[in-house]
């Protein structure tokens, strides 16, 4: 019953917070749908039973990357004129009609094939018995430790990489 | 390995709805029955000890913030991974596996150290870069001094 | 009755959702919300599997590395959306077309 | 199993009695519709309590300033002035509920609200004590972070929705800051994490013991520097004085909230008062035992089986107990936040930023190296028991 | 000898873990960077040789040692979606590691007296390295993706090496035209291996036989095509783009921008020989899919018509780069006329004597040096009597010359001239063949006359530039110059691959049957073999029971009917006669020319004025793709294309239609132009051009043009690959 009733509160946030990001006109709102939808996609974490995921989901993105988007909105949207030396508008549009119709399009087109391929995944697909809600930070830890520790040891290179790199290009300089 | 209900979430959705009806039924329904509504221009201008506003407060902000922000993504990133780690780490202890684990963690926490040790080395830690004077300089500024 | 589609579909709409701000947007920061739409929606994917499928902690894993690329990967292309910033005063994606200059 | 104030309650006879007469007379399985029920009420009762301490905490630290300052603090609502916060309350919802013209209007609601949600999230996993604790679940601290943090995007949010220069850099400010001392702090937690072998409040509370040297921060030379680093750190997340940038008056003239009025105003700050209470409960948890109680009273075996109490009074009253050593830890806590707050003088931000980068960072980074060093070759004995054990050893040697 | 994988890992992990090692310590330990990557691959090469003896010993034709692990598995239900990495080595991959280990190690050890005053003297190493654990990696490979992603790394290395020099703007241009244009054949390549994975659920190529065998691939479509034909396709293009055929071979003759020792391991001997090792690993997939007949017109074409454009090439590695192609399309060639076993001994004979070629063009190139330009002289004009001042270097190049050439006795007629006789065979049975086969005797012929023609101007007759002559300095025997030229040189003699002349019985030199040691390991694989084919867990013991493969027998008559039999021996007689011939006719018309000065080369080049300008121009492809597409025709076109962009994109649709109509007038006239001009010396240019311009419409620069064309085909690839649901 909780299940379910978790399941719809979080797809209303998934689909509703997905939809507003979308169309909405205002950089900053999209953002924070943004943020609505990452809630709801931790909500549908918790009722696949991933527990360390949603608080995962949580931690990196409620806390890192939405902050991290919300300062780059703040590093690079507001300022007063509007054109800048190039002559091209600082701001840039969130998207006319003609762009949002070709979007739509594309979605039409990508739909009604992987649409197609979900049913007749779905259509040979039969549910079993599903297993019982089993905690999962301990198998993540064990997997992280031996199955999955060269991914563990790499992630951390790759975060120094990133950490590195983004540091180095955003780095004020003089001129 | 413990079985779980999904019902222990349910303290977290309420609390959450909680919150919510709290503050929709204090500004919404309560507040907006006993509150005056009143607007006029002035007191709808944001306040900037008694002087007029120019223009809107949507600038450009400094680099600085985007840096913090972008170290402590890494961080918390970092931790997310640890968390699972280290819970377990008592537990290969006990089974004699702890120096791998150890190793491993240790690795994994000096990678990411020299990565603050870049940035500290490059002045990305410093918030106010500080400006060595040169020689000319602080004989300039002794010279206007002794003006 | 919540089944493996429904999570299925939940996952499209959301992958469809990135598609459209990427393909929509002329912004870089928006078109970037748009990546972390379609990286959720990833990972969403490999988590039902894991309950609906079969039940090793694989997915998880996998959905935990995607979020640590997500941050990674927003951290290096907001990093390299500031730097565009600095140097041409605009964040239009169609100002990111050349090469040179 | 997850704990929860649920499972607590049904261990008791009364319970499962009541459940079986419930569902004869309403026709099915009431067990569902009791556990929401119970749930709620005891959700609603932590709230009030929240906001009850939220409200005491603006009396409280009226009250300790001016005691701190030589002054009479409030004295006129009620006895000794208790009843300011009602009064204040009373006042606020009266207050007009100013928007500024040009603000976002839509992120300028919203921000109050996400920052209110944000610290109600977090009294769920709050171990008030072993019993009476709303859920512990598995993953207690990591999921306090992550609901923690929406704080900060509530305070930016609303800084940049109400489009004033001041709010702006306040709220740019406190969302730096909050986000910065996030790692320190999750180092801290992370040490703890190791040596307790678990992330739930309550595992990570029934590894110390009720008397202070079985407690976390003098379990070893790391973490008794942990503490300190994560006390800080908790200052700074909560932006407490001397890190109270974000709203620093005499710069910013209210920070992030400058353009909040009335009731929005009063979320804001019923969440900043709350949050100090939870982060001063969870410092308490981690470090301080937190409700552990000498001598295993806290669990009532003691009263049930020397006393001969019955097993619903004696568990109640250990539970009581619980409860009593966990708000001592945390007011007392509290009460150094407030004394803190009126001692320190405000940092500057670069010494703000310094501090967390180029001190706690590095130090939590060491801590956490030498706690997962001493689990490894101590087997997670505390210092008490190597040094006792070495003193043993050599007085068997002579 | 038992071993496991602690003895084959190291083959691949060494170069790594020196590339590892040296890219942190090249800048401040030179020296030591430079030893630590020759005693890696040394070291390797010590594994390889190990290897190789092992399968010496148990002889057999089925030995192998297959080792996987499971990457990850998708299966659900009937279902088959994984991915399986491994390592298989079979008697092919035993003695291409052996090859591979001992070229680069021969290399590695010229390339310290090479690059010995370069300033990057170490990164060269660093890069060698690299490239050597890739290659290697690709040969151990079990399977299409770890194939792949060890095929990308190397097109990296290659990328690298040849932008070198990359101070020089036409280093630069040429590593990113190889990079683009192997691009091409890796996307392709891509694309087959997701078809394969479609269809087979998996990605080794034991798997894929199986499939095979099991007749998986029967009646599986798409789009009307069968599947197998695409994944065939698919992964014939990658071979295209790696080992240069018609009509992506343009990248190879600049590849030579790389310094010489790059150029002899990568471009000659190994990387490119890797796509000729992917479609013979892929060779049932080649006959199911039906596709043999275009590979060998493909071969064909590209063995003669390089062969041609050598003819007039004046720099001394260009002739050897067109070689190089000409000779990887016999190779091609032999996969398409069925001929397996001498497609893969020319393989490996080519790369032995065209590593030495390479060195020894190196060899010279560096001991000439201008003292105006103050750079190295690659001339042959320039050239001319060096036979004098470098002995060594002379003599080992002739050999080569010998064996490139298919001079009787050398590894090179040994491998053509099986590659050649088959052809004729193939020619007898369809008439289809024919040409490929004529093309392919022709390209013989031009091969003895142009590697003649090199040797003639480069050591005999008169120094031409007398000042550079007298610079130049005597060559005196030096470990790290002349002996891996010498030793390379050594192994072009026909005896080390085979015992005969003509591939058969009767014309035998060495009538002993152990020295048939080539054919007989190294056969064709049968899917009906791998049916009931279980491979080994991936752990660090070896559990085979060794005993189980047999000695496998020389068998003469190679299995067949001895009626059928004596008929394939007598087309190959007739086919070495005629090599012979060709051999002296080309030998003779490069002495008439150039040694004894008899006919005037001069006369032939106003004769044949416009072929001639053709050759130089090298068929102008290079002006098709740069000029001819890019200034020319594509700058009207690109409009075009710019301006449907536009319209689709950002204007109303008639605007649009009406300036599309107005251009396709303008194309349609330049259309006429330029095939009227170019199509009397280029059939092809017209595939190639419609490629080109698919390419060019893409690079518009906008992202989200980019990101919508990626989707649009994700989503058709999906569509068509999950047909079996």
């Amino acid at each position: 019953m909780f299940e379910n009733i978790l399941f719809f509160i979080s797809s209303f946030l998934v689909l509703g917070g997905a939809t507003m990001v979308v169309l909405s006109k205002n950089l900053m709102h999209a953002c924070i749908f943004l943020l609505f939808t990452l809630f709801g996609v931790a909500g549908l974490y918790l009722t696949l039973g991933a527990d360390f995921l949603a608080a995962a989901q949580l931690v990196v993105y409620a806390g890192g990357v939405v902050i991290l988007m919300l300062f780059g909105i703040m590093l690079t949207g507001g300022t007063e004129n509007k054109e800048n030396r190039f002559g091209i508008e600082k701001i840039p549009g969130m998207g006319s009609v003609k762009t949002y119709i070709v979007a739509g399009v594309s979605i039409l087109f990508i739909a009604t094939v992987v649409l197609k391929i979900i049913a007749n995944y779905m259509r040979h697909y039969q549910q079993t018995d599903l297993p019982e809600y089993m905690t999962t930070v301990e198998r993540i830890g064990h997997s992280l430790l031996t199955d999955h520790i060269l991914a563990f040891e790499i992630s951390s290179i790759l975060l120094l990489g990133a950490l590195i790199g983004a540091a180095m290009i955003a780095r004020p300089r003089k001129s | 390995m413990s079985s779980t209900n999904l019902d222990v979430f349910m303290p977290v959705i309420i609390l959450i709805a909680l919150a919510i009806i709290m503050f929709v039924g204090a500004i919404g329904v309560v507040g907006k029955l006993l509150r005056p509504h009143k607007p006029t221009p002035l007191k709808e201008t944001p306040y900037e000890c008694g002087e007029a506003p120019v223009g809107s407060a949507w600038s450009n902000f400094n680099v600085r913030f985007y840096v913090v922000s972008l170290i402590f993504i890494i961080f918390d990133v970092e931790g997310a991974l640890m968390f699972p780690v280290a819970a377990v780490f008592k537990d290969f202890v006990a089974i004699g596996a702890g120096g791998v684990v150890l190793g491993s963690l240790l690795l994994f926490i000096l990678i990411l150290a020299s990565g603050l040790v870049y940035c500290w080395k490059k002045g990305d830690l410093d918030w106010v870069k500080s400006f060595q004077l040169s020689e000319d300089q602080l004989k300039k500024l002794n010279e206007v001094e002794a003006r | 009755m919540v089944t493996l589609g429904s999570y299925l579909f939940l996952s499209f709409a959301l992958f469809v959702a990135g598609l459209a701000v990427i393909i929509a947007r002329k912004n870089i920061i928006a078109m970037l919300l748009g990546i972390e739409l379609m990286l959720n929606a990833a990972a969403l994917n490999f988590v039902a599997y894991t309950r609906f499928v079969n039940s090793n902690i694989d997915g998880h894993i996998m959905a935990l590395f995607i979020i640590v690329i997500a941050a990674a990967e927003a951290a290096v292309g907001l990093a390299i959306v500031i730097r565009f910033f600095q140097l041409r005063e605009s964040i239009h994606i169609d100002d990111a077309a050349q090469l040179q200059n | 199993m997850n704990n929860t104030i649920v499972s607590y309650l049904s261990q008791f006879e009364g319970h499962q009695k009541f459940l079986a007469v419930a569902s004869e007379f309403l026709g099915f399985d009431v067990t569902a519709l009791v556990g929401f029920v119970i749930f709620f009420t005891a959700c609603f009762i932590l709230v009030n309590v929240a906001a009850a301490i939220g409200g005491l905490g603006t009396y409280a630290e009226r009250k300790i300033s001016a005691d701190i300052q030589m002054r009479q603090g409030p004295n006129r609502v009620g006895p000794y002035g208790l009843l300011q916060f009602l009064a204040d309350g009373v006042k606020m919802i009266l207050k007009e509920d100013v928007v500024p013209a040009q603000a976002d209007k839509f992120l300028f609601n919203i921000a109050p609200l996400l920052a209110l949600s944000g610290v109600f999230a977090t009294l769920a996993v709050l171990p008030l004590s072993s019993g009476f604790i709303l859920t512990d679940l598995n993953i207690g601290i990591f999921y306090l972070l992550g609901v923690g943090s929406v704080v900060g995007v509530a305070i930016f949010v609303g800084g940049y929705a109400s489009n004033s220069k001041w709010s702006l850099l306040g709220g740019m400010r406190g969302a730096s800051q909050i986000i910065s001392y996030e790692v320190p702090v999750t180092m801290s937690i992370i040490s703890i994490v190791l040596l307790s072998g678990g992330m739930s409040l309550v595992t990570v509370t029934e590894s110390q013991g009720g008397l202070p040297h079985q407690w976390f921060i003098l379990h070893n030379p790391f973490t008794f520097i942990g503490f300190f680093v994560m006390f800080i750190g908790t200052l700074a997340e909560a932006n407490r004085a001397p890190f109270d940038l974000p709203e620093a008056e005499s710069e910013l003239v209210s920070g992030y909230h400058t353009e909040y009025t009335g009731m929005k105003f009063a979320f804001f700050a019923l969440a900043e008062y709350a949050e100090v209470f939870v982060l001063c409960g969870i410092v308490s948890a981690l470090y301080l035992g937190g409700y552990k109680v000498p001598m295993d009273l806290g669990n009532g075996v003691f009263f049930v089986e020397n006393l001969g109490l019955p097993a619903v009074i004696g568990k109640n009253i250990g539970q009581l107990l619980q409860l009593g050593a966990f708000f001592t830890k945390t007011f007392l806590l509290y009460y150094v936040v407030i004394w803190i707050r009126w001692t320190l003088p405000r940092m500057r931000v670069d010494d703000l930023m310094t501090l967390c980068w180029k001190y706690l960072t590095p130090i939590s980074l060491f801590n956490l190296i030498g706690c997962a060093i001493w689990v490894y070759f101590f087997e997670n004995q505390s210092m008490w028991s190597v040094i006792f054990k070495a003193g043993a050893a050599g007085a068997g040697h002579h | 000898m038992d071993y496991t994988i602690s003895s084959i890992a190291p083959i691949v992990l060494l170069p790594f873990f020196a590339f590892a090692i040296n890219a942190f310590i090249v800048k401040r330990f030179t020296k030591l960077a430079v030893f630590i990557s020759c005693a890696a691959i040394l070291g390797s090469f010590g594994f390889a040789y190990n290897i190789f003896c092992d399968f010496m010993t148990v002889y057999s034709a089925d030995y192998h040692i297959h080792k996987t692990f499971n990457w990850f598995n998708l299966s659900h239900g009937n279902l088959n979606f994984k991915v399986d990495m491994g390592i298989y080595i079979d008697n092919m991959s035993a003695v291409m590691l052996l090859m591979v280990t001992g070229a680069a190690s021969l290399i590695h050890i010229f390339s310290t007296y090479y690059m010995k005053e370069d300033v990057r003297y170490g990164r060269f190493f660093v890069y060698l390295s690299l490239f050597t654990s890739a290659m290697l990696g690709l040969v151990l490979s079990d399977n299409l993706l770890s194939v792949f992603i060890f095929w990308e790394l190397m097109g990296f290395c290659s990328y690298s090496l040849i932008g070198f020099y990359y101070e020089k703007e036409g280093a630069g241009n040429a590593s990113i035209k190889a990079f683009m244009t192997t691009r091409v054949g890796d996307v392709f390549f891509l694309f087959g291996i997701l078809a394969i994975w479609s269809i087979v659920g998996n990605v080794t190529f034991v798997d894929i036989y199986k499939t095979i065998a099991a007749g998986g691939f029967d009646g599986a479509m798409a789009l009307g095509i069968p599947l197998a034909t695409v994944a065939a396709f698919s992964i014939f293009m990658g071979t295209v783009g790696k080992s240069a055929q018609v009509p992506l071979q343009v990248w190879l003759p600049d590849a030579m921008w790389g310094p010489t020792p790059c150029s002899a391991l990568i471009h000659a001997a190994t990387m490119v020989a890797a796509g000729v090792y992917l479609s013979l690993r892929c060779y049932p997939l080649m006959e199911v899919g039906n596709l043999t007949t275009a590979i060998a017109y493909i071969g064909g074409i590209t063995a003669f018509g390089a062969a041609t454009i050598a003819l007039v090439q004046t720099d001394i590695k260009a002739v050897l780069a067109y070689s190089t192609i000409s000779q990887l399309g016999y190779m091609v060639l032999g996969v398409g006329v069925g001929s397996y076993n001498a497609a893969f001994m020319h393989l490996i004979t080519h790369a032995v004597f065209k590593a030495c070629l390479f060195l020894s063009a190196g060899s010279v190139i560096h001991s000439l040096h201008d003292h105006h330009t103050h750079g190295h002289v690659q001339e042959m004009p320039r050239m001319g009597g060096l036979r004098k001042k470098m002995p060594y270097t002379f003599i080992a190049m002739l050999l080569c010359t010998f064996a490139i050439a298919g001079v009787p006795l050398f590894s090179g007629f040994v491998s053509k001239d099986r590659i050649l006789g088959d052809a004729l065979l193939a020619a007898g049975y369809s008439k289809s063949f024919i040409i490929p086969a004529a093309l392919g005797f022709g390209g013989a012929l031009l091969t003895a006359f142009y590697m003649f023609r090199m040797m003639f101007l480069t050591f005999f007759g008169e120094p031409r530039d007398k000042e550079l002559y007298d610079h130049t300095k005597e060559e005196k025997i030096s470990w790290n110059r002349n002996v891996p030229l010498l030793i390379l040189a050594v192994f072009t003699l026909g005896v080390f691959y085979s015992g005969s002349l003509t591939g058969q019985k009767i014309v035998k030199v060495f009538p002993k049957d152990s020295i048939e040691w080539f054919k007989t390991l190294i056969v064709e694989p049968k899917v009906e073999k791998f049916q009931n084919y279980q491979s080994e867990p991936f752990a660090w013991t070896d559990t085979r029971n060794k005993t189980r493969f047999e000695r496998t027998k020389y068998d003469p008559t190679y299995g067949l009917p001895q009626e059928e039999y004596d008929h394939v021996h007598h087309v190959h007689l007739i086919g070495a006669g005629m090599s012979v011939l060709i051999v002296i006719l080309g030998v003779g018309m490069a002495a008439m020319m150039y040694l004894l000065r008899l006919w005037n080369p001069g006369w032939w080049v106003n004769t044949f004025a416009r072929f001639y300008r053709a050759l130089q121009n090298k068929y102008y492809f290079d002006d098709m793709y740069v000029k001819g597409l890019i200034k020319k025709g594509l700058l009207p076109l690109n409009n075009l294309l710019a301006a449907i962009d536009m319209g689709i994109y950002d204007r109303y649709a008639i605007d649009g239609w009406q300036y599309v109509v107005r251009k396709i007038y303008l194309v349609s006239k330049w259309f006429d132009n330029i095939m009227v001009d170019t199509v009397a010396v280029d059939g092809t240019g017209a595939s190639v051009r419609l490629m080109n311009i698919v390419l060019r419409t893409l690079q518009s620069g906008r992202v989200q043009f980019y990101f919508i064309i990626i989707i649009f085909l994700l989503t058709f690839s999906s569509y068509i690959f999950n047909q079996n649901f």
